[in-house]
Parts: structure tokens; sequence; C-alpha cells
């Protein structure tokens, strides 16, 4: 332990020490800690905050340091979790592990002694996603953890909720860590548990309960198809470690493999950082296509739709607002439910098969996610309950990051992972100021029956106003720029010469209009709760005030952030260590400006490359400074900044016309025969929840039915059968348990009588 | 010495055959018979045929297992072995547990006497001393305590007579036929034939490589008298019993310790009541 | 020589099965504790015997040294046997083995002495034995007495 | 070799030492108080100092004085210094701490120092077994584990059934002791010594041609199977065990459980693969082995499945987990008897993950079952655990752990000792060993499996009765924080087996190591000698 780098003890540290600390709550809680059970919580996320901020630039300093190569991550070796020895292979031969001094730890934890046909290490990894991943979550956890101290102090289970909420971030730190896939799926479902620990937290409530459960079971479906691609990738990569997965054995060829492990050693053998790929190798012959790899990105695809609430598996999100709200905030709307978005840009390499016969996976991306978009801005202007506003709005969020995964350029997965950056600090924001609203109307969320609240909560109003201009995307807050880079990224590939041009075309479309109405929904919620005439519901009583320092502070520095991250991290001319730049240097990501990197649409890419005083023939690192220099926002993307934006203004100008007031003139638009239909669609949320009651839930309860009486009466008749044998045998022998001790003597005796004739008989 | 390798292997005879000609068969078969009958069975029908039967065994026993060289060494041990023997039987098959304990000391000393013939005047006087001396009269005394009626129905009831009867004498018949085949030097049927005699490394040679014929352990006779049968057998045995058995002792001690802490907490703790009347202990 | 010295070996060890197999034999069928407890120490003279046969066959002081420490704990089991013995004749009023067998399989019925022989008349003599010289009283009905399990 | 007792031996046997004058400690102070706390307190400390002191004698850093050669087991008098017995002491030393922990407040009040003194004598016993390279002193140890044990079952709680359950252990056991003591004078006249090192040479010449007197072997072999086999509770030779535990107290069952079972085992390990090291003698003990382990499997699950007491349930559950340890036995000698290259250690190691594994969650459960009962009554009937989930959630989840593991659920430690024991059944080396044994291996593997599924019927009901049947009355736990917190601290190494054992299978692998040149020496001298 003591041979680790820096980053391998911050790496090690940022995850255990939100571990520790729920430890200690889960122990402590219910005895000692009651109501002060958020101090070792919050205690751990402050130093786990810092530590991962001081690895952000631990990291950037390594990259400096590493030129030369594509990429940069460094591993480390936690234990060998599970490994199928080979000791028992039949030759009999076994290899002694350990040398005299007793260091078995060491050698028995090497990730690369893959002693096994099967070998899962448990193996953090950082490199530039993971990075930035870490930082988010630990500072957006913080600053909810803080306004939860404010938020749940009244209640009973505030140990309950500060060990779930200590569990989950622990569990996300481990799954943007994880360095396989198999630690990846673990905490994926790890994240899962919380999220349904959290949203049934008031389990007394029947649509807590409901909503809990709901969100399992649709999250199921797509844990399924996440295992599923995690047996396809195990059967066609040999392999589950996202490094070997670049590289895997048999793909690339026995000579090239050996070579360059003489050359670097195996990825992960030592704990020092590496360059990759510095060879011209062309890294896409690496990877299985066709119908295979299809279906691979495919399941992988449906996972990433489970966690992320994309469309057709995001019913549950809307439902999981039952949760306490800083939950909202912190799983539902920053950090978990982007763990999809994480994952698919981490698999960026085998989206990127050429799967020519059939459908390319990168199409489907982003259809997904343009559609999530537009249904879910759709839906969002009807809602009347002000977190589900939110919640859609996330959703519809999430699909702008599909959408630039969807790309499949650098500049649009990197304008993705800048979305949900950004994105994690406005909307938990926005989150967070409607759980203030919430807490001061006691605990009414619905916006009809509040108003006006500007006045009365001024500290929330104004917060609140920066995350609303910041999800619309003003310039020059946080949304803005990234928005438009997504804007801009998929406004190149429909303007390109890709197989999928018009499709990409019609998704831009498509994210124009999102963009329109993500605009006019924001405001809408925001002008019926801050302005009109000030309403207050029964409910509130005497808490319709301003909330406490504890819970405003956390806004204010939210509010910040949703101002000036975009500005910082997203300007032409940030410095190289800037976002892109980090986040470039992904080792994954990086080979795709590698010279031999063959993309979707070599034209696209070609001429964004233009754009970039295009070099397909410069060499990779000067390419990949040319993106992190000019940040995301290219010259020639002023035209779609001006359109988004007009469109941005245009969107709250509406909104002000339509809701300031009595908005007697929504109730006149709505009567128009369009308008109407549109929303009875928009109101019955496209009536998704009907639908599959009607498709799977029904035939599941006839089936399940059927299945009873088969079960009943056929199956269980012949299991009770089989199951009667066992106990059948032991009434058998039961005669024999009569309690003498004599008895038990001569049994014994008995036995020896019978062994020693056998051993005489065979002895003769 | 025997010469082993003159002895041809022979064919296996027919199991009738065995059991029929075999004084060995014979005797097990009276062996059964006669445990069965001197057991308590609830009367004493058959008693006297039984002990007649385990007399004869006991004879045929004798007749069947080989001689020893002198007919002084050869009379005195079969005094003692019989006297062991009959005293064991009786022990098992007497009613009153107090002579069942009286016969068990009468066996004690005749071990006691085989110990001595066979070169362990140590142990006999420690069994003498410890066994017959201390545990025999411990176990006199709590028979005392326990049943001074002397009589008790469970006296006169064995529990299934027959059946452990039967499984002794099966047990006896394989040990003694083991070692009858492991002592006589006659090869096994099945059995390679071994050769002559070997040099072969007896663990307790004085450089490990003492020369040892086949069958019998040829340790020379002057070799044995520095061993268990040196004229100083006491001071030998205390060397060995310090020196190589020196932990065996330790732990000899902390059994002995355990045990003396462990009767009385029975004591102590057995005297307590949880509702139930302690029987008669209490006016002892 | 050395075939007395086998014979001699034979002879024991054929002693020490006889009275191992006799104790094992007690042990099984008699049901009195102290009768069973006696038993077991006869299977251990039989070890012994064998044992000190080996000894002396083998010219090995180990076969005699383990004898002692088989004396050894022989003389511990016995402390803790008759402290045993003495409580649980307190708590049952009886040495009968049969008497302790409460736990047992469920469902199945307990043993009971199907018939309880009478004493007969010229077994009646058995001496009544004074613990401490009180003088004993002879007690008719004790001694035709019929005992019930 | 120098067989007599020097200054390095009694070095050597430092730990059990202190193990021992801890116990005389507790004997002679508990005379002149009976606070309870302040003694088990000093005793754990003295279980923490043991730990110490075995740290010093890592026999892989070199011994004292730096002669011992991992892998290569070094002699000082009596004893045998190798990673086996390293290991196992320190499985004894952990062993013993959970129990100290469970019986805390187990025992009456004013013979509660008599009661962990005695438990101390046992931990002491235990380690000396698994030292011992000779006859005499094995014996002793497992006496030293025996005789406290008496003395425990009888103090442990004042009611009938414990007397009962004392004097059925106490004669069956001086009944197995003598037959295991008939094997080794048996096994002493074959070879002629008592010193284990030294019986597979003199084996290997006497099984080419030399006295007949090695046709004692084999009913030396029966005797010491049985004699042990006893101590393991294994089919025949366990008809004690439920008895036993239904009458005595949880504490006692959980020592009976554990503590006979690894002396047994290691005592198995150490006679079989010394003193009847010869192809024959091991091919009859392999076969003897996998008839047991068969039997006892299948015994002790399709009885356990019919118990309503929590005690004899477990009995029977402790019966069967007999039968998987002897699967590894029956391995690890099948491939000794076999001509054999290199030699395969995976049977002992296996058997020793199992045991690793087996101990600890019985002592978990057994550890509840303290805590559950009280100073003055036992938990008795299986619905008693009725709610416990409720009523103490965190109980029953280490129960839980602890129950799903004996079924061998991944990824708790159970789990990874099945298979790596059936593992080690199914993976001979097709070259050396011939395919009839191999295909009765192979029965052995489906019965094993098929049991692992029968237990999982009276487990899980145990689980099932905890969560999802409400509670009926209501379990008041008296047991104390000691019993707690063993439970606890079984269940979270069960875990923390489940979630590294590739750690643990290193360990075990290092201690069956010992086997392996001895193995080697043997073929090697039976093939010169054939030639």
């Amino acid at each position: 332990m003591s041979d680790w780098t820096t980053i391998q003890k911050l790496l090690v540290a940022i995850p255990a020490l939100p571990l520790v600390a729920t430890m200690v709550t889960a122990l402590l809680g219910p005895r000692y800690l009651r109501g002060k059970s958020h101090l070792p919580i919050v205690f751990g996320l402050v130093i786990s905050c810092v530590l991962s901020l001081e690895l952000l630039r631990q990291l950037n300093r390594a990259i400096e340091n590493h030129e030369t190569g594509i990429g940069y991550e460094t591993t480390v070796d936690l234990w060998t979790w599970a490994s199928v020895p080979e000791a028992y292979d039949g030759s009999g031969s076994r290899k002694t592990i350990g040398d005299s001094t007793g260091r078995l730890i060491t050698d028995v934890h090497d990730a690369s002694d893959s002693s096994g046909p099967f070998h899962i290490a448990v193996t953090l990894r950082a490199d530039g996603l993971t990075c930035i991943m870490l930082a988010m979550v630990t500072l957006v956890a913080l600053l909810i953890a803080i306004y939860a101290v404010g938020y749940m102090h009244q209640d009973r289970g505030c140990w309950r909720f500060f060990t779930y909420i200590g569990l989950f971030v622990f569990s996300m730190t481990m799954l943007v860590s994880a360095s396989n896939f198999v630690l990846l799926y673990v905490f994926w479902e790890a994240v899962g548990l919380c999220s349904y620990l959290l949203i049934g937290f008031w389990y007394e409530k029947r649509e807590a309960a409901a909503a809990g459960t709901k969100a399992f079971l649709v999250n199921r479906v797509g844990d399924f198809g996440f295992a599923l691609a995690l047996f396809f990738i195990w059967t066609v990569y040999g392999t589950l470690n996202f490094h070997d997965t670049q590289n895997a054995p048999g793909v690339l060829g026995q000579e090239r493999l050996s070579s360059m492990q003489q050359e670097f050693g195996r990825p992960g053998e030592s704990g020092e950082g590496h360059p990759r790929g510095a060879q011209d190798q062309d890294v896409r012959t690496g990877y299985v296509g066709g119908g295979i790899g299809l279906a691979i990105c495919l399941l992988l695809m449906l996972g990433a739709c489970g966690k992320s609430a994309q469309f057709p598996l995001h019913v549950w999100l809307p439902d999981a607002m039952e949760g306490p709200t800083p939950v909202s905030a912190l799983i539902h709307a920053a950090t978990m439910v982007t763990a999809g978005v994480y994952m698919v840009a981490r698999c960026t390499p085998l989206f990127a098969v050429d799967c020519a016969p059939y459908l390319d996976p990168r199409a489907v991306v982003a259809t997904i996610g343009g559609l999530s978009a537009l249904i879910a801005g759709i839906i969002a202007m009807t809602q009347n309950d002000l977190k589900r506003v939110l919640a859609y709005s996330t959703i519809s969020q999430l699909g702008y990051m599909f959408l630039a995964l969807g790309t499949g350029s650098l500049v649009g997965i990197i304008a993705g992972m800048f979305h949900l950056f950004t994105h994690a600090f406005f909307k938990s924001l926005l989150f967070l100021g409607a759980g203030s609203v919430m807490h001061a109307m006691g605990g009414v969320i619905d916006m009809r029956k509040f108003g006006g609240l500007r006045r009365l909560m001024p500290m929330t109003f104004w917060t609140f106003l920066a995350g609303a201009l910041a999800l619309s995307g003003i310039w020059p807050l946080a949304g803005f720029f990234s928005k438009d880079a997504i804007l801009a990224a998929a406004y190149d590939v429909g303007h390109g010469e890709a197989a999928y041009a018009s499709l990409f075309l019609w998704l831009t479309y498509a994210a124009f209009l999102t963009a329109f109405l993500t605009a006019l929904y924001t405001f809408r919620a925001f002008y019926m709760t801050f302005f009109g005439a000030e309403e207050i519901p029964a409910e509130a009583g005497h808490h319709a005030r301003e909330s406490r320092p504890i819970m405003t502070v956390p806004l204010v520095i939210l509010a910040l952030g949703a101002l000036a991250v975009g500005w910082i991290f997203g300007q032409p001319g940030a410095t190289k260590s800037g976002f892109a730049g980090v986040a470039a240097s992904t080792p994954s990501l990086a080979v795709m400006v590698h010279p031999g990197y063959r993309a979707l649409d070599t034209a696209a890419e070609r001429k964004s490359a233009a754009e970039r005083k295009s070099a397909a023939e410069k060499k990779s690192a000067a390419e990949k400074g040319s993106v992190a220099e000019k940040g995301l926002h290219q010259d020639s993307h002023r035209r779609v900044a001006i359109i988004s934006l007009v469109l941005a203004v245009l969107g709250i100008g509406i909104a002000g016309f339509l809701y300031l007031g009595d908005a007697r003139e929504v109730r006149a638009i709505i009567q128009w025969p369009v308008m109407k239909q549109l929303h009875r669609i928009s109101y019955g949320k496209f009536f998704f929840d009907p639908v599959y009651w009607i498709l799977v839930v029904l035939p599941g309860l006839a089936l399940a039915s059927i299945c009873y009486a088969f079960d009943r009466w056929l199956i269980d008749g012949l299991v009770n059968t089989i199951g009667r044998i066992p106990s059948g045998i032991g009434r058998l022998f039961r005669n024999m348990q009569c309690g003498m001790l004599q008895t038990y003597a001569l049994w014994m005796l008995l036995g020896v009588l019978t062994l020693l004739g056998s051993a005489v008989w065979h002895m003769w | 010495m025997i010469a082993i390798a003159t002895i041809p292997p022979h064919e296996l005879p027919k199991w009738y055959e065995i059991v029929l000609t075999s004084p060995f068969a014979w005797a097990i078969g009276l062996v059964m018979v006669g445990l069965w009958l001197i057991l308590p069975r609830g009367n004493a029908r058959g008693r006297w045929f039984g002990a007649l039967c385990g007399i004869v065994a006991i004879g045929l026993l004798a007749w069947h297992v080989p001689r020893l060289c002198g007919w002084l060494d050869e009379s005195v041990f079969d005094g003692l072995a019989i006297t062991v023997v009959v005293a064991c039987g009786a022990t098992i098959s007497v009613r009153n547990p107090l002579y069942s304990a009286i016969w068990f000391g009468l066996a004690l000393v005749g071990t006691a006497g085989l110990f001595l013939l066979i070169g362990a005047q140590f142990l006999s006087v420690a069994t003498i001393t410890v066994y017959a001396g201390a545990i025999l009269v411990t176990v006199l005394f709590v028979i005392m305590l326990a049943q001074p009626e002397g009589h008790a129905y469970y006296d006169r009831l064995s529990w299934e007579a027959l059946l452990s009867a039967v499984t002794g004498t099966i047990l006896v018949g394989m040990m003694t036929s083991v070692i009858g085949h492991a002592t006589s030097g006659a090869p096994l049927p099945g059995e390679r034939t071994p050769g002559m005699a070997l040099e072969i490394i007896h663990p307790r040679g004085s450089d490990r490589l003492a020369s040892v014929s086949v069958a019998a352990a040829g340790i020379a006779e002057e070799d044995r008298e520095a061993g268990i049968l040196a004229e100083e057998h006491v001071a030998g045995f205390g060397r060995e019993l310090l020196g190589r058995y020196l932990i065996a002792m330790q732990v000899a001690g902390a059994l002995m310790l355990a045990a003396l802490v462990g009767a009385m907490a029975i004591v102590v703790h057995g005297r307590r009541t949880d509702g139930r009347q302690a029987i008669r202990i209490g006016n002892m | 020589m050395a075939e007395a010295e086998l014979d001699l070996l034979q002879n024991y060890l054929t002693v020490g099965a006889i009275v191992f197999m006799l104790g094992v034999v007690g042990l099984i069928a008699r049901r009195n504790l102290i009768v069973m407890f006696l038993c077991a120490e006869m299977m251990l003279q039989g070890v012994s015997i064998t044992l000190v046969a080996f000894s002396r066959f083998h010219n090995d002081w180990g076969g005699q040294m383990l004898v002692v420490f088989i004396i050894a704990v022989a003389a511990c089991e016995a402390a803790i046997a008759l402290a045993l013995i003495l409580m649980l004749y307190a708590r049952a009023g009886k040495l009968d083995a049969a008497y302790w067998q409460e736990m047992r399989e469920e469902n199945v019925p307990p043993y009971i002495d199907r018939e309880v022989p009478l004493e007969r008349l010229e077994e009646r003599r058995w001496p009544d034995l004074a613990p401490a010289g009180v003088a004993p009283e002879i007690n008719e009905e004790e001694q035709s007495h019929r005992s019930h399990v | 070799m120098n067989p007599q007792v020097d200054w390095n031996t009694v070095w050597l046997l430092l730990p059990e030492l202190l193990l021992v004058l801890l116990a005389v400690w507790a004997y002679v102070a508990g005379a002149f108080s009976h606070y309870r706390n302040g003694s088990n307190a000093i005793l754990l400390a003295g279980l923490i100092l043991g730990g110490y002191l075995l740290t010093q004698q890592n026999p892989s850093h070199g011994l004292w004085d730096g002669t011992a050669v991992q892998g290569n087991p070094i002699f000082s008098g009596p004893l045998i210094v190798d990673p086996f017995g390293h290991t196992i002491r320190w499985l004894v030393l952990v062993v013993g701490g959970l129990m100290l922990l469970s019986m805390w407040r187990a025992g009456p009040e004013d013979l509660s120092t008599e009661y962990t003194g005695s438990l101390f004598l046992i931990l002491a016993g235990l380690m000396i077994v698994t030292r011992t390279d000779e006859l005499v002193l094995l014996f002793l140890g497992l006496e030293l584990v025996s005789i406290p044990t008496y003395i425990m079952l009888f103090i442990g709680r004042q009611r009938t059934a414990a007397h009962e359950a004392t004097t059925k252990y106490f004669y069956l056991g001086i009944l197995s002791s003598g037959l295991l003591l008939y094997g080794f004078a048996l096994l002493y006249g074959a070879t002629g010594t008592m010193q284990l090192r030294e019986m597979p040479d003199v084996l290997a010449i006497s099984g080419a041609g030399g006295g007949t007197l090695i046709r004692l072997a084999p009913a030396a072999l029966v005797l010491v199977i049985a004699g042990l086999g006893f101590k393991m509770a294994a089919v025949p030779f366990h008809f004690y065990a439920p008895d036993v535990y239904e009458g005595t107290t949880a504490a006692n069952a959980g020592l009976l459980s554990v503590a006979p079972k690894i002396a047994g085992l290691i005592a198995l390990v150490r006679i079989m693969l010394a003193g009847f090291m010869k192809p024959d003698l091991l091919e009859l003990g392999w076969q003897m082995a996998l008839a047991l382990a068969l039997m006892t499997m299948t015994l002790g699950n399709v009885m356990a499945l019919l118990q309503n007491n929590v005690r004899r349930m477990m009995a029977y559950s402790a019966i069967s987990h007999a039968g998987y340890l002897f699967i590894g036995v029956a391995v690890a000698l099948a491939v000794a008897s076999g001509e054999v290259s290199s030699a395969n250690v995976g049977g002992i190691s296996a058997a020793l993950f199992y045991l690793v594994a087996y101990a600890l969650a019985t002592l978990g459960i057994f550890a509840t079952f303290v805590y559950l009962a009280g100073a003055d009554r036992e938990l008795d009937h299986i619905d008693e655990l009725a709610g416990l989930s409720k009523s103490r959630p965190m109980i029953a989840l280490s129960m839980t752990i602890c129950l799903l593991s004996l079924t061998g659920v991944p990824p708790l430690a159970g789990f990874w000792g099945k298979l790596e024991l059936f593992f080690c059944a199914l993976c001979f080396d097709p070259k050396t060993v011939d395919i009839a044994t191999r295909n009765w291996f192979g029965v052995l593997v489906i019965v094993g499996a098929m049991n692992a599924a029968i237990s999982a019927g009276y487990y899980l009901r145990l689980v099932g009765v905890m969560y999802f049947r409400p509670a009926g009355k209501s379990v008041q736990p008296t047991g104390g924080s000691g019993p707690m917190i063993a439970a606890i601290a079984s269940a979270v190494l069960v875990i923390a087996i489940g979630m590294m054992p590739a750690w643990f299978f290193e360990r075990t692998n290092r201690a069956a190591e010992p086997w392996q040149p001895i193995v080697a020496t043997t073929i090697s001298n039976h093939a010169s000698e054939a030639r």
C-alpha cells in the first residue's frame, strides 16, 4: 500500500470515506447520534469532496506529463474478488504464490495475474471521465447533504436517511471508478437499491411504497439487458475489464498483443499510469461488429434507458418524486440517473463498431435521446406538480445527453458529458429550490395551490431564477454552453454526409423544439410559483417563510455554480486542463482522435475536423489539443447558438405572456382543437402508464394466474412428491435415534464391525 | 527364525471347512453362547452352562495360540491370562455392582502380573497403586454412597444381551484372527511372497540401521537388555518419561487439574435443585 | 528366540483383544452406570496389555509411556465419572442408564422393560452395606420389592 | 531431529502454555472472586496476547532462529511446526474468541470461572492437537479437549436434560476414546514407533516385504477412523450429537459443534497422511472416508428436515457438514494413494477452508441462540424465532447470513468452501487416477450437491420463520452483548471470506503444503523399491 501513488491513494480514499461514515451512522445512529446523524456523513463528504478536487488536479498534472500517448489512466488493484484457481486444472502443477517474506497479498491481488479462466479483481481506475464524475458527485452530494440537514431535521428516520445517502455516495463513487463491468454492475445495482430505499423512505405512504416498487421493477428490465450485455461481452472479448476490452486478446491478434505487452506491460499490471495506444494501430479492428456488436450495444442501451429514465422506460422517474426532495435532487436529477449516460460514454468504443448490415447503434442512441427529450418536454408543459415538472425536465435533459452521445463524434460525446456536468448543478439547484418551497408550503407541491412567493422567499426566488435561466439556456449561464454544444454536434452530423444525416437533421429540429419547450415549461413553473397573487395553502401554517440558512447556503453555492461553470469550463480559450481537455484524455475517448480511427461518418468527421483546422493527417496530440484549446464552442456554431438563444428567450416570453396574470390565455388556447388534443396527450403523459398497464401488467397477471394454476396442480404435486423423499428417508432412520445410550453404543460398534469387516476383506 | 520364504502360499479352503475344522471358530462360537448366557437376563437359567461354555472357549483359544518356550513361562502366563479373562467375564456378568468392582480388582491384579511378566515392572506397580488402590476404592465408595442396598432391577437386566454378545464375539473373532495372521508370519493368500531377511531401517536402532529379521523383530538380546528389559528399568522409564515425554507429562498435569476442578464443580453444581428434590445425597 | 518373542506377542495380543471385547460388551449390555464405567476401564486395560506387548516386541518405550498416560487419563475420567454418577443418582434416584432417554427423536416410543424379574428366593441374600458404620435395617418389604420402570 | 524435549520445544509451545496458565489462573482466581466481566476480559486479553505470540511464530518468517523454511516442517521433540498447524492455531484462537464472547454469561454465576477456564483448556488441547507429531501427545491433546467438555456440559445448566446430555456424551466419549486408543495401539504395533514422522519410512519398507505386523494396520485404520469419526460426529458414530445438543445449552452446543470437529479433522489428517502412508492402506482409507462422507451428508440432512428443536436441527446440520469435511479427506487420501507424479493437496486445503467457513457460520448461529436464550431459559422450538426480523433486525440479519453460508449461497464463505470441495473431488488428474475412482468421486459430488439442496430446506425454514412469521410470544433476548457481538462478528467474517476468498484459499493451500514433500518421498521410495 505504501508504494501507491498519490492518485491511487486518493482514488481509494474517496469511496472509502463515505463507506466509513455510513457504517458509523448505521451503527451509532439509532442509539447515540439520533438527531446528529448527519455529522459523520457531512464530515466524510467534505473530505471526500476536497480529495476528489485534489484528484482532479493531480490527474491534470499527470496528463501534462504524458503528452506522448493517447489518453491516460491509472488503476489500483485492491484484491481479487473471485478467481477460479488454476490449481486444479488437471495438470496437477500448482503455482506457489507468495514468497518467503510472506508478502502474499501483492502477488495474489495482481489483477493482471489472470490465473484462471475466470478472474475478477476489485480494481479502481482513474481517468478523465472518472475524475470529473467523482468531483461532480461528491460536490453535489456534499451540498445536498448539508441542505438535507435542514430539510430532514424533524424526521425521526434521520439516521436512516443519512445512512442511505452515505451508502449511495459510496456506491456511486465506486460505480464511476470501477474498472470492470462486474464491479460496475454490482454498484449499478447498489445505487438502484439505494434509490429504491430512498424513494420508499416514507414507506408509510402508500404512494411512496408503490413508487419504490415501480422504480425497482422498471429498472430490473434495464438491468436484465445490461446483464445480458455483460454475458455477450464476456463471450466475445473474453474479458470484462474496460481496458482489456479496448485491446482484447484474440481480437488484436496475438503478435500485436505480445509486442504491446513487451513495450508497455499488460494494462493494469503495474499501478503506474501508462500511455496507451502509442502505436498507429487500427484500433477499430479490435472490435467485433455486425449483429453481435449491435446486440451488445442495444442491450447496454437498454440498461442505460432503465437507469437514466429514457423512453420507453422513463415511467418510473416522475413517480420517484415521492421520495424526500434532497433525494430527488441528488439521485434522481444529478447523479444516479446520469449513470446510464456515463456508462454509454464509457463504452464509446463498443458503440463505435461498424455493424454494417444492421442498424447503427449510435443512431439508436440518438433517436432514443431525441424522442425522450421531446416527449418529456411536451409532458412537462402540463404538469401541475412542481417536482414532476422538474422530473420530466430531467428526462428531457438526459435525452439531450444521449442525443449528444449518439452523434458519435468526440465533440458530441464531450458535449454530452459537459451537459451532464452542468445539468447536475442547475437541476439539483432547481430541485432544492422546489424542496425549499415545499418545505415552506407544508408539503404541498401542487403549483395551483400556491403562488406569488417571491417576496415571501426571496432567497429561494433568486436562486431558482438562476437555475431556471440556466436550464433554459440563456447566455452566459451553464446550460447555454452545454446545450449549445450538443445542438451544434447534432447539427454537424445532420448537415454531414452520414448515412443517417437526415435522421440527425430531424433530431436537431426536435432538439431545437425541445429547447423552446424547456424555456417555456421552466418559466411556466417559475411564474406559477413565484409570481401572481400571493397564495399560501392551509397546510403551510406558520411554516410559510424562507428556509433556514443551512438550506439556503447550498442553494446559493449551487446557483453560483449554475451561473459560472459553463463560462469557466466551456469557454473557448479555456486552458487545456479545462473540461474538454480532461474528458478527452480518457483513453476510451482519446482513441477517437487517433489517426487510425475511422468514425461513423468519415465525411462529417472530416468536415468538422476541417473546421478545427482539420487534420486526419495531423498528429493526434495536436488534434486533441485543438479540441481542448478551443473548448466546445466552435466559431461556426454561432448560428446554432443564436437560434437556440432566440428560442429560449421566446419561450420565456411566451411563458410570461401565458402564465403571468390569471392565465386565461391558456384556457383559451386549450380550447383550440389541435391544442386540446395535444393538451390531453400531454396531460395524460402520453398514456404510457395505462398502455403499460394493458400491454405488460395485465398479460403478466393473466400469465401469472395460469402459471399459478399449472404450478399449483401439476408441478406442486410432482415437486412435493420429490420433496417428500428426503424427509421420508429421514423417517426411516428416525427409529435409530431412540434416546438409549446403549443403543447408540451398539450402533457405533456395529459401524466399527462393518468397517473392520470390509477392511479385513480388503486385505485378504 | 521362521523362514517365511519356504512356506508356500496355500490354497484358501472352503469357508465351511474353516468353520468346522478350526478350533478357533469353535472357540468363538462358544464365547458367543457363553457370553449370552452369563450376562444378566432377568433369570438365572443357563448361567452355569454359559460359564462352562466360556471356560471351554478359553481352553480352546489357549490351545489355538502358540505355546511359549518354557513350561514355567507357559504356566505362569496361562494362569495370569485365565485369571484376567475370567475376572473380566465375571465383572460384566455378576449382578451386584459391588461384586463387579471386586472382580475387576482381581482382573487388575492379573493385568499387573502380566505386565510384570513382560518387563513392565513400573506399570505393574502403577496399575496396582493407581487402579486398584485409588480408582477402584473410589468406585467402591461411590457404590456404597449411591446404592447401598446392593441390588436393583436394572442390575438384573441386560440391554440386548444376545445382540451385544454376538457383536462382541464377532469383534473379538475378527481381532484375534487379524492378530493371528499378523503374528504367525504366514503370508496371506493375496499377498506377494515376501523375500528373505532384509536389511531394513528400524527406527529404534542406535544408528537407525539395525539389522532386523523379517518376521520377528530380531532385536538382539543385548539390545533388549539395554532397552526395556534393562536392569535399571525404572531409571530408564523415568529418563524417558521426563525426557522425551516431558510435554506429555505437562499436558497430563493440566488434564488432572481439569478433572480435579471439574469434579468439584460438578458436585457443587449438582447439589443445587431446580425445583426437583435432590434425592438422598443430602443426608449422606 | 525371535519365534518366542512373536509367540509371546500373539498371546498377549489375544488376551488384550479379549479383555477389550469384554469391556465393550459390558459397556453395551450392562445398565448400571458404575458397571458401565468399570467396563470402559476394562477396555483401557485391554489396550494397555496390547501396548505393553508391543513395547516389549519393538523394544521401545513408547508403548509403556502411552500406558502410563492411559492410567493418568483413566484417573481423570474416574474423578469426573464418579462425581457425575453421584449427581445423577441424586437426581434420578437410580443408576439406570436407560433412565436417561428423554432426549430422542419425536414420535419414537421410549424403551420400557417388558418384564422386570422378580427377586428369586435363593438370590435374596444380598449383603447390605453400611456406608458409615450405621447398622443396616433389614427391610423385608424392600427385599421382595418389585420394581417398576 | 532430536526427539528429546529442549528449550526450543518449550518456546514453540508458548501459546499453549499461555492458555493453560490462563485456565489455571481462572480456576484459582475463581475461588476468590466471581466477578465475571473482569475475568472474562482478562481471558480475552490473553487470547489477543496469544495471537501476538502466534505472529512471532509465523513459519514463513523462519521461527525463532530462522531455520524453518516454508513448506518444510521442522520438528522439535514431539512437536511438528508447519504451516498446517499454524493456520489451525489461528483458527483456534478466532474460534476461542468467539466462544468466549458467546459464553460471556453462560454457566452458573459462581462457577463461571470454572466454566471459562475449562474452555481455555479445550483451546490449549486443540492447539496441542494441531502441533503434535506423536501418538501419546495426540491422545493427551484429544483428552484435553474431551474432559473439560464433560465438565462444561454438566455445569452449563441446572436441568435434567443437561444431565442426560452429559451422561450420553461422557459414556459414548469414553467408548470412542477406547476405540481410538486401540487403534493407536495397533498402529504402534504395525510401525514400532509413536512418532508420526517416522511411520511413512517404516511402512514403505514393510510394505515391500517387511514384517507381517503390517497386517494390523487396516484394523488400526478402522479403529482410528471410528474414534475420530465420533469426534467429528460422522455417521455411524454421530448418535450422541442430536441428543446432547438438544439437552445442553446453546453455548455448549456451539462448542461441541466446533471444537471436537477441529480436533478430529486435524488428527485424522495428521495420522492418515503419516501413519497409513502406504498405497493400499490409503486406498482403503479413501474408500472408507468416501463411504462415511456419503452416509454422513445424507443422513444428517434428511434427519435435520424433520426437526423442530433448533439445537437438534443444528446438530444434524453439524453431522452433515462432517460429511463434507470427509470429502476433502477422501480426496487427499485418494490422491496420495495413486501413483501421483505431483502431489495434489487440494483435498486438505479444501477441507480446511470448509472447516473455517463452517466453524464461523455455526458459531454465529449458536451465538444467536445464546443471545436469544437467557440465564434461565433456552431457545428450543423453531417457532420461538418468529418475528425476529422485526424485533432484532441486526441479529436476524447476521443469523440469516450464517445460515445462507451454511447452505452454500454465493458469495458467502460456505459457497466457496463447497465449490472448492467439489472442484477438488472432480478434478483428478486423469493420468494418475483410474476411471472407477473418478466415477466414485463423481457420485460423491452429485450426492453432495443434492445434499446442499436438501439442506436449503431446513436452513431456509429458519430464515422464513424469522422473516415471514408474525411474532408470537415475543422473544426477550437476555443473552447480553457478548453473544450479540460474537454473532455479528461471525457474520462479518463470513461475508469477508465470501468477498475475498482468494486470500483464504492461498492460506489454506499453503497450510496443506507440508504434505507435498511427504507424498513425493513416499512414492519415490516405493518406486525405487519396486525397481
